[in-house]
C-alpha cells in the first residue's frame, strides 16, 4: 500500500492504464487483429477471417513451435543454472577479482547478436568444435545470448536476500549446499523466476543469430515468421506470432504461478 | 544419413500454400526415397553461411540468386557437374564452366497502389514528383538482392554508375527509409501506406492474390526505354557435400521438365528450359507484362568485383541530403 | 536418567562421542573487528559444560559479537575459540554443532512456522518420524502449537520470537546461544519460557547455555555465571550470587542491580570479614571482601532494597531528604539525598509513603552490604 | 603459534571456495570467448597481423554515424526504459489494479515476439496510413498524417523501448515483493507522501535491481539489430546493422570483426560509465556496486 | 512555558490551530481482520490529549494491530479511529501527523543515522537549518551521538532501537505510537530513556502517547492509564494504580502484577469498604471494592508482595507448605501451597530463607487485598 486515499489511487491508474495499453496493448492488439484479417487497408481490417489459422495448423508449424519452446526451456534452464551458478561462486570474490569477473559475466550481452552468430558459426564449424548443422549451435548462441541475464538478475537478487537468515541456517547444521537448496534458493526465487522468464521470452523472439546457423530440422518461430513477413505474408506472420505470443505466454503463466507462490510481502 | 539430402536456398520458392517447392520435395522423396533437408535464408546469408561451414559443409545443393551464386562460384564453393537436360538450358542461363545452372527465372520490377494512383508511373523522373514524399520506398542496396538489383537497374537506365547514383540520390527526398526486405513493401503498397515500391516478378505475382491492389510496372528510363534483367534463381551442387549423389539427384530432378513445367502456375516465375513451355494463364500474364520491356543481361563477375566500392558509393550518395 | 516425556533422547549423534566437557565454550584472548573498529577485545571466557553463563552490559558492549564469534558468524581477527576441546575458531558454522536465537529472530520467511522449526532437523538428517513428533514438541513448549501452519510474516513480534526459540531448541544441540531470547515477551510467558529453559537444562545436564540478556533478573534467575560487559570488554565474571552480593568494581556494582556507591573513607578492618569506615561523619560497617587496606577511601556498596526505615539512632544509619517517591506496583521507588549523594531505595508498597522534601533515616544491615574498590574506569 | 594459525588458515579456505567459479567460467570462455576470440583475431586481417582495417574504419564517415546513432539510441532508450519500467512496476507492485497481474505477463510477452513484428505493429499503429494517423485524419479532416516519428530515430527508440521496458521491470518487481512494508509504513507516518517514499526508500532499495536490468537494457539497445533493421528508419544506421550489412551483404568479413570488436568495447565503456554513474548516485551506500 | 534547552518548539504546524485536545486518541469500536481471522474485536478506547496510555497484554493478544490502526497501516474493517476530532479512519498515514516506533524498528537500511532521524524532518519539509540542530539533539536524547555516520547495518540491536526512537521523536509529533520501544535495551539506558520520555512529556503537556509494552513496570512508572488486551479485546482499563490495585477481573490481576487468586466464599460486607470471606476454615477480610453480594463466591486478590511472614494466630493468616525458594537479586521468591492452591510471595532478601518443605505462616493487610469476581474468561 503506498498510495492511501481511493482517489489517487484511482488517478494513478487513469494515467497507468491508458499509457499500459497504449504502450502494450496497441501493439499486441494490432498483431493479434492482424491474424484474422483477409485485408487491412482502412483503418479497421476487413473480410475477418480464420484462413491463416487454418493454414498454420495446416503446415508444420507446430514443429516449430515445439523448436522453439524447447530451445527457450533448455536454454533458459541451462543459462538459469550457469548465471546462478556464477553469481553465488562470486559471492566467495571481493574487490578487483570480484569486478572483473563480474564483468566477464557481462561481456556476452555486450556482442551484437549478428556477431554472436557469426562468431559461432566460424568457431564450431572448424575443428575441434564440429557442431554445425545440429541443434546444438543453436542452443549455444541461445545460452550466450541469455546467459548474462540470468546472472544480471540472480546477483541483484543476491544483494538483497538478509544474511541473518543464511547464518541462522548455517547455525543450525545446514551444509552448504543444503543451505542453499533450503534457503539460499528460495529466497532467490522471486529473482530465478524474473531471470527464467526474461531469458526464456528473449529466447523465444530470438532471430539475428538463429537464422544464421539454424539447421535443418530445427526451424524457430521467429525463423518462419521472419520467412513469411520478409515474403510480404504479414497476416500469416501474425498468425504465427500470435501462437509464438500465447505459448509463451503459457508458459509465464506458469513461471508467475511458481513465483506467486514464493513471493515474500 | 544415406536417405537425405540438404538444401539451403535464397527464400521465395518455399512461399504459399501449395509453394514450388512443397510439391517438388514431396515428389522428389516420392520418387528416390531421400528426404529433403532445408534451410532457407536471405540470397547472401546461405552463401555466406556456406562460406563459413567450408571446414565442416553440411550443404548439397545451393540455390540462390545473382551476383551471389557467383561469389559462392569463384570461392570454390561449388562443384562442377552436367545435370541431365543441362542442354536444354539457354547458354546464357547456366555457367560456362557447369558450376550453376538458372532453375526460375525473375525479373526485377515496380508496383504501385491501384487505388491511389490512376496508372503507374511512366518514368523515372515521374517518381521524383514531390507527391510521392515519404510513399515511396525501396528495398536497400547492399541489404536486400533485390535493391542491389534496382541499383544495376538505375545504373543501366541512366547509362552510368554516376547518373545512375545522381538519380537515387534525388530519389532519397521521397523515400521513406531503408528496408531490408523487399517482401514486406508489397503489404505496405497494398495497404497505402506507401505508393510505389520495387520488387520482382515472381514474388509480386505470387503475392498478387493477397494483395489486390498493387500492380507491377516498368519505369522508362531517360531515354524512354523499358529495361529488365534476369535474375534467376540459380542452383549448383555444393562442393563437398555430406551427399554429393543425392544432391545431383536433386539437381537433376529440379531442372527436369516435369518440375519446370510447374514453374509458371505455382511459383510464379518462368521456367529455363527451353523444351518447358507451359499454357497456363499465369505465364501468358507474365509475358504480356514483360512485353515492351527490353531485357539486358550484367556482366555479374564485374558487378561482383566491384559491388563492395558500389554499395559504399551509394551509401555515399543517399547520404549527402 | 529421568526425562519428562517431551525431552527425548538427543538424537544429534556426535562424530567423537559426547565427552562431558563436550560441550565446554572458550573464548581465549578473542579479538574481533569491524572495518577498523575493535568490538571485542581479547575476550576471555569459559562456560563450562552444563552451565548457564548470562552476558549482560550495556547495549553495544559486544554482548552479540561475542555470541556469533561463538557460532562462526564473524571471524575472529585474534584469539581461539573452542567448543569442548576442538578449537572452532576456523570451522564453519555448520560444523560447530550449536542453536543459536538471534536478536531479530531471522526467521525464514518462505517456511511456514512448522518448517522453520523442522529447518535444523532436516538439516542433521534427521528421519520423518522423529521430525513429525519432535516439531510438536517444541511447538508446544514455547505455545505456538497453533500456529504450526502459519508463515513468519503473520505472527506477532512475541510469537515470532517463541518460534525462533523452538528452532534453536529442536535438534537438541550441545551448545545454545540466546541472544535476549526473551526480550519480545510479557512477563507471564517469559516466566513459563524460562521455566522451560530450566527443566531443559535440567533434563539435558551436559547443555551447556550462553544467554544474552538485558534483564537482571533473567540473569540471576537462571543463570549459574554471570559475565559483565563493557565496550567490548569483559568487566567482571563469577557466581551469579556472588557477583551480586560482592561486585568487584564500580561499573558491575552499578549496572547489575543498581546499586548506590556511597564514597567512603579511612577503612578499619574489624576482622577478616568486617571492617569500619566513614562516610561524612556518620561510621558505617560493611563487609570487606576484597580485603581492603586500612585506612584507604572506597565506595560502599548499598542495593536499594538493602535499606530499611529506621530512627537515626540505629547503627548504620544515614538520613537525607527524599528528592522522588515513584509507585512501580509491587515497590515504591524512592530516592533521597545524603550529604549530597543522590541515593536510591526501594521498598514494599507504603500506604503512606513520605513526601518530597521530608527527612528520612535509613540503615542498612552490614552483613548486606559490601566495600568496593574505587576505579577509574567509569567516568 | 595461535597468529601463524590465523595468518595461515583463512587463506587455504578462500582458494578452494573460489575453485566454484571454474565450472561456469569454463562453460562462458569455451562457448563465448573462444569464438569471440576468433573475432578479435580475424579484425586483424587473414594473413599478417595488421591495424589497417582498423584504421580504415574507424575514419569512415559511415562508422562515426552508426557510433552516433548508436550512442543516441541507446542512452535514450535505456533512459526511457528505466524510467517507463520504473513507473509501471511500481502501480503493478504498490497500486495494483485488478489485472495488474496478468497486465504484468503480457508486458512479457512482448519480448517474446520478435522485434520486427513489433516494428510491423507500430506501421499499423503509426504509420501515416495507420490506425493513429487515419484515425486523426478522419476525426479532424486532415490532409497530411499528422504524426510522423516512426521512421526517424525516435521511432526506433520508442520501439526499443517498448521491446526492453520489461527488462527493467522483472527484477524491479521481484525486488519489491522483497522490501519491508514496515519501512514504508513507517516512513508515511513520519509525513512522507508516496512521492517521498518511492524516492527516498523504495529507489533505493531498488538499486541493485535497477542496476541489473539497466546494465542489460543498455547492452540490448547497444547490440539491437532486428528493430533498427526492421523500423528502416531513415538516415538511422547503427553498428550492429553495419555489421550486418559488411558481413553478409559485402562478404567483407574483416571490417565486420572489426566493428564487431569496436562494438564490443563500446558496450562495455558504456556499461562501465552506467555503473559508475549508479555508484555515484548512491550505489556504493548501499554497499551494491 | 519553561523548557529544557534541547527541547524546541514543536516545528509541525498543524493546519487548524492545535486545539487543546487535537492529540486525543479515540477507537470507536474498531475492528480489524487478516483475511478471515478478526484480531481486533470491537475494540473501543479514549487516549486523552496528554496522556499516556500502556497497552499490555500477552503475546498475540493485539496491541500492534491497535496501534497500526492509529498509524492507518491496517484499515479497520469497521468502527472509527479519531485523532483530535477528525476521523482519520480513511486519512493517509503522512496525514494524521504521528510518530511511530515499530516493534523491529524498520530503520532504512540506506540511510546512514542522521538521516534516518531527518527523514520525518525533511518529510514534513523542515528548512534545513532546523534539522541540523534537531537531529543531533534527539540523538543526544537517545545516547547515540557518536554513532550519527553510521549505517543501521553497523549498529548493535539496542543502538538500532534507540535510532528508532530519535527518528520517530524528532519530527515532535502530537501523537506518539511506541510499540516495545524499549525491548532490546538494559535496564540502564531504559530508565534513562523513560526519564526522557517523561521529562519530554513533561514539556510537550499535549503529547499523548500510546505505549505498548510487555514490561508492567516500565507501564507503570510511565501511564496514566493501562488497558489490558486479551484475544483482540480490550479486558480492563484504568488508572494505572487502581488497575492495580483493584483489578477488574482475573484476568487483569493474573496479568497485571501476577497476583495470587485465591477463591474464597460466602462473603458478607462489613461496610461499605470491606468484607469478610471464607477461605477453607479461616476466614479473612479484604476490600469489597466492586460491591460483591453478601454470600457470594469469588475470588480475593493478593499480590505476591502483600505477604508477611507471621504467627500463625495473627488476623489475615494463612499458612502452608513451602514449594519453592528462588533468589532473584533484590527479592527471594517463594512459592508455598495452602490448602492446594499454589500461592507466590515475593520477600526481601534473606539471609535464612525458608527451605523447601517447610510450612510458614504468612499474613497480609486487609487494606490491601480486594475482592475480585470470579468469571468464565479465563480457562
Ligand atoms: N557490522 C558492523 N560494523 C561496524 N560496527 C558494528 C557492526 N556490528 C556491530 N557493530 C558495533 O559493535 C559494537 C558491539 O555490537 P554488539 O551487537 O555486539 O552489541 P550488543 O552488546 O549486542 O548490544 P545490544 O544490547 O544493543 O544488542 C556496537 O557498538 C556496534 O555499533
Ligand atoms: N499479517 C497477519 N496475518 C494473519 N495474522 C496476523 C497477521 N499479523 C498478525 N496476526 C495475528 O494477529 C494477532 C495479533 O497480533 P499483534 O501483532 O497485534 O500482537 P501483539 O499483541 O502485538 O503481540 P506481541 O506482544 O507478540 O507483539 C496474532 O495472533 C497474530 O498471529
Ligand atoms: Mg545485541
Ligand atoms: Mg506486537
Amino acid at each position: 500500500m503506498l498510495v492511501w486515499s481511493k482517489p489517487w489511487r484511482i488517478a494513478t491508474w487513469a494515467v497507468a492504464v491508458p499509457l499500459f495499453l497504449i504502450i502494450y496493448g496497441l501493439p499486441i492488439g494490432v498483431i493479434v487483429l492482424a491474424s484474422f484479417s483477409g485485408q487491412w487497408n482502412d483503418i479497421l481490417p476487413s473480410n475477418m477471417t480464420l484462413v491463416h489459422y487454418s493454414k498454420a495448423f495446416r503446415s508444420d508449424s507446430f514443429d516449430a513451435l515445439k523448436a522453439s519452446l524447447l530451445t527457450g526451456v533448455i536454454a533458459s534452464g541451462a543459462a538459469l543454472v550457469c548465471g546462478t551458478w556464477a553469481a553465488l561462486a562470486l559471492r566467495n570474490f571481493k574487490t578487483m577479482p570480484k569486478r572483473v569477473l563480474d564483468l566477464l559475466f557481462f561481456i556476452p550481452s555486450a556482442v551484437p547478436s549478428v556477431s554472436v552468430g557469426l562468431a559461432l558459426l566460424v568457431a564450431f564449424s572448424q575443428p575441434p568444435f564440429l557442431l554445425n548443422g545440429t541443434t546444438w549451435i543453436v542452443l549455444i548462441a541461445h545460452f550466450v545470448l541469455i546467459s548474462a541475464f540470468t546472472y544480471g538478475n540472480v546477483t541483484a537478487g543476491l544483494a538483497r536476500i538478509p544474511v541473518d537468515c543464511e547464518q541462522v541456517a548455517e547455525s543450525l547444521g545446514a551444509r552448504p549446499f543444503y543451505r542453499l537448496r533450503r534457503v539460499t534458493l528460495p529466497l532467490l526465487l522471486p529473482y530465478l523466476v524474473a531471470a527464467f522468464s526474461l531469458s526464456f521470452a528473449l529466447s523465444m523472439g530470438e532471430l539475428g543469430a538463429t537464422v544464421m546457423i539454424y539447421p535443418p530440422g530445427w526451424v524457430t518461430l521467429p525463423v518462419r515468421i521472419f520467412a513469411l513477413s520478409d515474403r510480404g505474408a504479414i497476416f500469416d506472420a501474425a498468425t504465427m506470432a500470435t501462437i509464438l505470443g500465447v505459448g509463451t505466454l503459457i508458459v509465464l503463466a506458469i513461471l508467475s504461478k511458481v513465483s506467486n507462490r514464493a513471493a515474500v510481502r | 544419413d544415406e536417405g537425405v539430402v540438404t538444401l539451403y536456398s535464397a527464400d521465395g520458392l518455399h512461399d504459399g500454400d501449395p509453394s514450388w517447392y512443397g510439391d517438388q520435395f514431396a515428389a522428389f522423396t516420392e520418387k528416390t526415397g531421400i528426404k529433403i533437408q532445408f534451410v532457407e535464408a536471405g540470397s547472401s546469408g546461405v552463401v555466406d553461411r556456406l562460406a563459413k561451414e567450408k571446414s565442416n559443409t553440411q550443404a548439397d545443393v545451393l540455390v540462390t540468386l545473382p551476383p551471389f551464386m557467383q561469389k559462392a562460384a569463384a570461392d570454390g564453393l561449388l562443384a562442377a557437374y552436367t545435370p541431365d537436360g543441362a542442354d536444354k538450358i539457354d547458354a546464357r542461363d547456366k555457367d560456362a564452366d557447369g558450376r550453376y545452372y538458372a532453375m526460375v527465372n525473375n525479373y526485377p520490377n515496380f508496383i504501385y497502389n491501384t487505388e491511389v494512383l490512376k496508372e503507374a508511373p511512366a518514368t523515372y523522373e515521374d517518381l521524383l514528383d514531390p507527391k510521392f514524399k515519404q510513399k515511396l520506398q525501396y528495398s536497400t542496396p547492399g541489404q536486400a538482392g533485390d535493391g542491389t538489383a534496382m541499383m544495376l537497374q538505375a545504373f543501366h537506365a541512366f547509362g552510368s554508375k554516376e547518373k545512375g547514383l545522381d538519380f537515387l540520390k534525388k530519389l532519397q527526398a521521397n523515400n521513406l527509409g531503408p528496408s531490408a526486405s523487399t517482401g514486406k513493401l508489397t503489404a505496405l503498397v497494398n495497404k497505402g501506406e506507401l505508393y510505389v515500391a520495387n520488387g520482382d516478378m515472381q514474388m509480386n505475382t505470387a503475392q498478387s492474390t493477397d494483395n489486390p491492389n498493387i500492380k507491377i510496372f516498368f519505369p522508362a528510363g531517360p531515354d524512354g526505354k523499358k529495361t529488365a534483367f534476369a535474375l534467376p534463381y540459380y542452383i549448383a551442387l555444393v562442393n563437398g557435400g555430406p551427399n554429393t549423389e543425392n544432391g545431383k539427384k536433386l539437381v537433376d530432378f529440379l531442372l527436369s521438365a516435369d518440375a519446370q513445367k510447374d514453374i509458371s502456375s505455382v511459383a510464379k516465375g518462368f521456367p529455363v528450359r527451353t523444351d518447358v513451355k507451359p499454357d497456363d494463364d499465369n505465364f501468358k500474364n507474365l509475358n504480356a507484362m514483360l512485353e515492351g520491356v527490353e531485357i539486358w543481361s550484367p556482366d555479374w563477375a564485374k558487378v561482383l568485383d566491384s559491388l563492395k566500392d558500389d554499395v559504399a558509393a551509394y551509401n555515399q550518395a543517399i547520404s549527402g541530403n | 536418567m529421568e526425562r519428562t516425556p517431551h525431552i527425548a533422547k538427543p538424537f544429534v549423534a556426535s562424530a567423537a562421542p559426547a565427552a562431558s566437557d563436550g560441550s565446554r565454550i572458550g573464548f581465549e584472548n578473542v579479538s574481533v573487528t569491524y572495518g577498523a573498529l575493535t568490538v571485542l577485545h581479547s575476550f576471555t571466557l569459559t562456560v563450562n559444560p552444563g552451565e548457564i553463563v548470562a552476558l549482560i552490559g550495556p547495549s553495544g558492549s559486544g554482548k552479540t559479537t561475542a555470541l556469533r564469534a561463538v557460532a562462526g558468524f564473524v571471524r575472529p581477527s585474534g584469539g581461539r575459540i573452542l567448543i569442548g576441546d576442538r578449537d572452532v575458531t576456523h570451522l564453519a558454522p555448520y560444523d560447530r554443532k550449536i542453536g543459536m536465537v538471534v536478536q531479530n529472530y531471522a526467521l525464514f520467511p518462505h517456511m511456514r512456522v512448522e518448517e522453520n522449526v523442522a529447518f535444523g532437523l532436516r538439516a542433521h538428517g534427521a528421519a520423518e518420524d522423529v521430525i513429525k513428533k519432535r516439531v510438536p514438541e517444541c511447538l508446544a513448549m514455547v505455545g505456538m502449537s497453533t500456529y504450526a501452519k502459519r508463515y513468519p510474516r503473520e505472527l506477532s513480534g512475541g510469537q515470532q520470537q517463541r518460534v525462533a526459540i523452538a528452532r534453536a531448541l529442536a535438534p537438541k544441540p550441545q551448545v545454545l546461544l540466546l541472544d535476549e531470547p526473551l526480550s519480545a515477551l510479557d512477563a507471564q510467558i517469559r516466566r513459563s519460557m524460562l521455566d522451560e529453559l530450566a527443566k531443559l537444562h535440567r533434563d539435558l545436564p551436559n547443555l551447556t547455555v550462553l544467554y544474552v540478556t538485558h534483564d537482571q533478573s533473567e540473569a540471576l534467575t537462571l543463570a549459574n555465571h554471570i559475565g559483565i560487559m563493557r565496550d567490548g570488554k569483559l568487566k567482571a565474571f563469577g557466581g551469579s550470587q556472588s557477583l551480586f552480593r560482592h561486585p568487584p568494581n564500580r561499573f558491575a556494582a552499578e549496572f547489575l542491580g543498581r546499586a548506590n556507591l556511597l564514597p567512603v573513607t579511612d577503612v578499619q578492618p574489624l576482622d577478616e570479614q568486617m571492617a569500619k569506615v566513614r562516610f561524612g561523619d556518620v561510621t558505617l560497617s560493611a563487609r570487606n571482601h576484597h580485603g581492603l587496606a586500612r585506612g584507604s577511601d572506597c565506595l560502599v556498596c548499598v542495593r536499594p532494597h538493602d535499606f530499611r526505615f529506621s530512627r537515626a539512632s540505629e547503627p548504620n544509619s544515614i538520613s537525607g531528604t527524599v528528592l522522588s517517591v515513584q509507585w512501580q506496583g509491587d515497590v515504591h521507588n524512592i530516592t533521597f539525598d545524603a550529604g549530597g549523594e543522590t541515593v536510591r531505595m526501594t521498598s514494599a508498597p507504603m500506604a503512606n509513603p513520605p513526601r518530597i522534601g521530608e527527612i528520612i533515616a535509613v540503615h542498612f544491615d552490614a552483613a548486606e552490604v559490601t566495600l568496593v574498590p574505587e576505579d577509574a574506569s567509569h567516568g | 603459534m595461535a597468529e601463524a594459525a590465523i595468518a595461515a588458515a583463512p587463506a587455504p579456505r578462500l582458494r578452494v571456495d573460489s575453485l566454484w567459479i571454474a565450472p561456469p567460467l569454463l562453460i562462458l570462455a569455451v562457448l563465448f570467448f573462444y569464438p569471440l576470440g576468433l573475432i578479435v583475431r580475424a579484425s586483424f586481417g587473414e594473413d599478417a597481423p595488421s591495424l589497417a582495417t582498423f584504421e580504415q574504419v574507424l575514419m569512415s564517415s559511415r562508422f562515426l554515424d552508426g557510433l552516433y546513432h548508436t550512442i543516441v539510441i541507446a542512452v535514450s532508450a535505456t533512459a526511457g526504459c528505466l524510467v517507463l519500467g520504473f513507473i509501471l512496476s511500481l502501480i503493478i507492485a504498490f497500486v495494483p489494479f485488478p489485472g495488474a497481474k496478468m497486465a504484468g505477463r503480457l508486458i512479457d510477452t512482448v519480448i517474446a515476439l520478435p522485434t520486427f513484428l513489433v516494428t510491423l505493429a507500430f506501421t499499423f499503429i503509426y504509420g501515416s496510413a495507420g490506425l493513429l494517423n487515419e484515425t486523426l485524419m478522419h476525426v479532424f479532416s486532415l490532409d497530411l498524417p499528422p504524426i510522423d516519428f516512426l521512421y526517424s530515430q525516435w521511432g526506433v527508440i520508442l520501439a526499443e523501448m517498448t521491446v526492453y521496458t520489461p527488462f527493467i521491470m522483472r527484477p524491479l518487481l521481484a525486488t519489491f515483493s522483497t522490501i519491508d512494508q514496515a519501512q514504508i509504513e513507517v516512513a508515511s507516518s513520519l509525513g512522507a507522501r508516496p512521492l517521498r517514499i518511492v524516492r527516498q526508500i523504495i529507489l533505493p532499495a531498488s538499486l541493485p535491481a535497477l542496476v541489473a536490468g539497466g546494465s542489460l537494457c543498455l547492452l540490448l539497445t547497444v547490440n539491437e539489430f532486428g528493430i533498427v533493421l526492421f523500423i528502416g528508419a531513415k538516415d538511422v544506421i547503427t553498428l550492429p546493422l553495419l555489421i550486418y550489412s559488411k558481413a553478409i551483404q559485402e562478404f567483407d568479413y574483416t571490417t565486420a570483426c572489426v566493428i564487431a570488436v569496436v562494438n564490443v568495447v563500446l558496450s562495455l565503456g558504456l556499461y562501465s560509465l552506467y555503473r559508475l554513474a549508479i555508484a555515484h548516485f548512491g550505489g556504493r551506500r548501499a554497499g551494491l556496486v
